[in-house]
């Protein structure tokens, strides 16, 4: 199941690259599950993961929280907290 | 009436204005917001998420709408490099009476800052750091229900 | 920054709005208020009290500045024949942050309909009519002490 | 004590002027007692001024219930509720 990845401002910035298309395994099955997959992959993840308080994310381009299954999801965004208007 | 719009360019105020000025609208309320010049930012840069922006700022646009029985609703968003004196958004509320109007355009602008996703940068002679969101403006979207 | 207007000319919102893009300016509400074109009303006429009225509004606008810190209000109102789709009056308020001019805003609309000596006469196909005080505009007004 | 009258609206209409240089006698010492010394003028006066209900009034270009004191007054205006905005 490929997913493809967004992020967006600093975690953009620190994890190096806007997006990247992924394939996790099939035992990740929450947003939750997958970011904590996805801060194993190099050091840039885990540090633009490292405090998940100051995260927010969308599936499919709607707001989404931590507990939020991602079965069929192709498109995953992870960002701030948005700061528009 | 609704138009939703995501651009580069400088808000055009009196052609989006003129634009919610349709037959049955007596009362037309707006909101700007611009970058102040007397704050040392430079510039500020606006990110955001192409496709769910729009999505986001139409679904305001239409919750307004509804639940105040608009004749027009505008919502513009600038995007990209904005200099102090210039508009960053821009939101404009048409009804029959007043009141409708003036709630509609504060909803529109509170669960915009909540809702649609941007965020701002700022650019000063110190450096360029991200905004953080303020928990104010969650209460305020909240408090509309 | 006070601005007070009555003209017998057209209101150029654009203008207007621009006056109060001051410096410390993050943000900017106003309204419009318009004849309806959907109303069978052929002409708006507008009667006013010279020198009271601009007194009043003034008042208006020096309240809205001292209760909410503008840096600008401007307040322009017509007086004279109106005709559909024109606009009748104009508030613009603008203050360091969103909440502050919004607030504002209303206020002014709300007091002048209460505190400025303006007249609406209608005309229509059946004959001219004079336009009767609604009890809910000077309960609008008195909601803001 | 000569006061300039105005009438505004269909006060104005009514009366059949928007404005008259009045001089009441000394007696009359309320902006309620000077309209019913008004309404004694004319049948048109008396026409415009019937309802009390539907008149509002101002003092040297300030709002004034009926009970107002008029002496010093050099301006006097009645007209209906106000319907701007």
């Amino acid at each position: 199941m490929a997913i493809e990845m967004l992020y967006f401002a600093w975690v953009r910035e620190v994890v190096g690259t806007g997006s990247e298309r992924i394939d996790p395994p099939a035992g990740i099955e929450t947003l939750g599950a997958l970011i904590d997959w996805l801060a194993d992959r190099s050091a840039a993840h885990a540090n633009a993961f490292a405090d998940r308080e100051r995260l927010r994310a969308a599936i499919d381009q709607s707001f989404a929280s931590p507990d939020a299954p991602i079965a069929g999801a192709r498109e995953i965004a992870i960002f701030p907290p948005v700061t528009g208007g | 009436m609704i138009r939703v719009l995501v651009a580069a360019e400088p808000i055009d105020v009196a052609a989006e204005l003129a634009s919610v000025e349709v037959d049955g609208a007596g009362g037309i309320a707006s909101f700007i917001g611009r970058v102040r010049a007397d704050d040392g930012v430079s510039t500020l840069e606006l990110e955001h998420y192409p496709g769910m922006t729009e999505a986001a700022l139409r679904r305001v646009a239409e919750g307004a709408r509804d639940r105040w029985g608009l004749a027009a609703v505008t919502i513009v968003h600038r995007v990209g490099a904005i200099l102090p004196g210039e508009r960053i958004v821009f939101v404009a509320t048409a009804a029959v009476h007043r009141r409708a109007a003036l709630d509609a355009c504060a909803y529109c602008i509170d669960r915009l800052k909540t809702d649609a996703p941007f965020w701002k940068r700022e650019v000063t002679p110190e450096g360029a750091r991200w905004v953080e969101a303020r928990a104010g403006d969650a209460a305020r979207a909240a408090d509309w229900g």
